[in-house]
């Protein structure tokens, strides 16, 4: 299974008005050179997962001032104003969504669970629309799972395999976010051969990694 | 040299933490507070984009930030992980300590601090899980909002951050503690009166039988 | 030289695989499949007990076992993990192929293969989260009990391990796919008869037009 | 903060009645230390939270012959006669729990939240007095979370600070057990200086392990 590829080939797996996870946090741990990529052909109609969208210059911060994005699920957007503007306006979807929720929400989408109880957000604006549980006396909400059409993941390092490596913290929501879509690209800083990683240092196994971009990142 | 403020919060803050516990401090005044930890007192710094042990920059490392996007050092025995990993420690009660800004605290230990609508929409980044895992919340905050209006109220009129979660409510002017009975008003900072504290605060507060001036100010 | 019942089990079982696959396979019988494999077919193994990448036995390490808890090996490109990690693998859907053996299988996909009330409680291990998780669910057993039984039933009488969850049944007389219509008998090991099979067999077996012998045995 | 210690001090922390988790997977990656010693002490009523009951003469199979195990929450049993024959006279409790369900009620006890929605025993006796919710037409069972009062883990490698490093298959359930305990013991094969670990290769973050003990492991 031949993973390694190139960045123009790759980007050919994200279409208008797919749901696409995007690694990174303030922009660390972003695939920059697919996010790039994605706002110079201006794909459209996004709904966009990822902890925050960025700055107006910066990572998926751009799709938003280019008005690719119709939807975004996201812990955080006090960074670009313009995410901002579109929200109040009414001219963007803005999921707001507590930062540990929303890493649950994909892990959930990635490992088969229908959803999980968490305390955080009950009592507050998060529980609207939202089963409440009670367990041992105490409330929950039920968290639905979240599943991509593609993932845009960023790596320190991949082998031939796929098996990621992340370093520092670039990490963030990279490893969930590669367990939950139908097809998970990762830029990665550095590919080397199968076997020069060793397999207890593999943050993400290679068998849910599709397609291998060797990038910038950052 | 008198202290700002911030100074008085952030020193008053750092009288909060026991040696060896391990801390979350939110962006902006809570990022003061260990410059103003006893010399007895270690604590170990949690930042929810991914790792413990947060400590001094010493050299800009692209890929490692603090929870506010900005470059940021780690101390030796720090350890790196995911979103998932830093929320399931946030969550699972693993922190001591959460030290946050806010907007609006209530009677009821509500806290609001992530948006007002129509105007500032921040969102609430992992504020939401760090209130209901940590097992102490320090909402860190000046006593009134820069119109003066009060920000100590009867009942909180923006959206909620958590319910019923602050432990202890640190300002210029005061330290209130939330117990069973409601908001307690335990120290005034050097120089200040009781009834400034009431004429700046809406809520009511019970005065401490062992009101006393801020300790570490003499 | 003829092959052994579980040899003609695991050949056929083989050819379920398509190149690439990643497969789980339990423990006994299933662990024979891979010695079957057409040379153009090249499967990555899952091992519940923590990784992707389990190959033949080259050292003895003690920190290295397969499922069964033998002394395992693991090929270049592996990956270690938790047990988290590897049930999110299997619910998740990471999984292509599961071969587990069973005690009783029914006409509605159903299948029992962790306890016998009274006398065997095994327990289920990873079964029950393999049979739901994995694409294709290979059953992989005698057609018949030792003494003589039928395993193959209207409805089973033991406890179940999965509801609804087979996809494929081999064994060393036939090979019988799961359908919407019901259990279709596909293809008769070499030599074997259609009342034979029917014989062995209490469910009612949809016989397929193209019923053929199994491939591979010309 | 010291975590150091002697296996008879650490070994202290383990007293009749208390629920125990214990990591490995038939052994492997069992501490088997402190496993020992806790035999040879006679702790008894433990409630015992681990994969299985490994075999009569190894790991936590030695307590269940010495009858100090009044309940097992276990996925399998298989390798240990004695556990089935206790479980059929009715002389010990055993929760048979699917390995992935154990692993993820083990997850959300150490990360707080309320219990999980997962498929897997959807229509076995894995059901029984659990909760059934439907999400998007697919039916899940709510799993609640475990904690135990002391989880015992074995980790290849730990620097004092109490970060620590497993390898290969020895990981299974000691990542997620030292995450949901109120006390944490690991047994380590190595015990470096607080640096020598890089903070991207910690497998669990020392914050939440109380003591270290020196011990030989598998």
């Amino acid at each position: 299974m031949r993973k390694v590829t190139t960045l123009e080939e790759a980007v050919t797996r994200v279409q208008d008005g797919m749901t696409v996870m995007v690694g990174g946090f303030l922009g660390v741990g972003t695939p920059h050179g697919l996010t790039e990529a994605i706002a110079a052909k201006g794909i459209q109609d996004l709904t966009l997962i990822c902890n925050d969208t960025a700055r107006p210059d910066l990572g998926v911060g751009k799709w938003v001032v280019n008005r690719q994005v119709k939807r975004a699920i996201v812990s955080h957007v006090g960074t670009n104003p313009e995410t901002g503007r579109q929200m109040i306006a009414g001219e963007m979807q803005v999921d707001l969504t507590p930062q540990g929720t929303l890493a649950e929400r994909i892990r959930a989408g990635g490992s088969g669970l229908g959803g999980i109880l968490t305390p955080t957000g009950v009592g507050t604006a998060v529980e609207e629309g939202k089963q409440k549980l009670t367990v041992a006396g105490k409330e929950y909400l039920l968290e639905l799972p979240l599943r991509a059409d593609v993932a845009l993941v960023y790596a320190a390092k991949a082998d031939k395999a796929g098996n990621l490596v992340f370093r520092r913290s670039a990490r963030n929501f990279n490893a969930p976010m590669a367990m939950a879509a139908e097809c998970v690209i990762a830029e990665v800083g550095e590919i080397v051969e199968v076997g020069e990683i060793d397999p207890d240092e593999v943050m993400v196994p290679g068998i849910v990694v599709d397609w291998l971009v060797l990038g910038k990142g950052v | 040299m008198a202290l700002s403020s911030k100074e008085i919060i952030a020193k008053r803050v750092a009288l909060e933490m026991k040696d060896g516990d391990i801390v979350n401090l939110g962006i902006g005044l809570p990022t003061l507070v260990p410059d103003f930890l006893p010399a007895d007192v270690r604590v170990t710094l949690h930042s929810e984009n991914g790792f413990v042990g947060l400590g001094p920059l010493q050299e800009v490392d692209a890929d490692l930030v603090n929870a506010g996007g900005q470059p940021a050092g780690i101390i030796p025995g720090a350890a790196m992980f995911d979103s998932l990993k830093s929320f399931e420690l946030v969550r699972g009660g693993h922190l001591d300590v959460t030290v946050l800004g806010g907007l609006q605290v209530d009677e009821q230990g509500n806290l609001a601090n992530y948006m007002v609508p129509g105007k500032m929409v921040p969102g609430m980044g992992g504020a939401m899980d760090l209130v209901v895992g940590a097992k102490k919340v320090v909402v860190a905050m000046e006593h009134t909002a820069k119109d003066g209006g009060a920000k100590i109220l009867k009942q909180c009129t923006l959206p909620l951050t958590g319910k019923g979660v602050v432990s202890v409510i640190v300002t210029e002017l005061a330290l209130i503690r939330m117990t069973q009975d409601g908001l307690v008003l335990e120290e005034l900072a050097p120089g200040v009166t009781l009834e400034e504290v009431q004429a700046k605060t809406e809520a009511s507060l019970i005065i401490s039988n062992g009101l006393k001036t801020m300790p570490g100010f003499e």
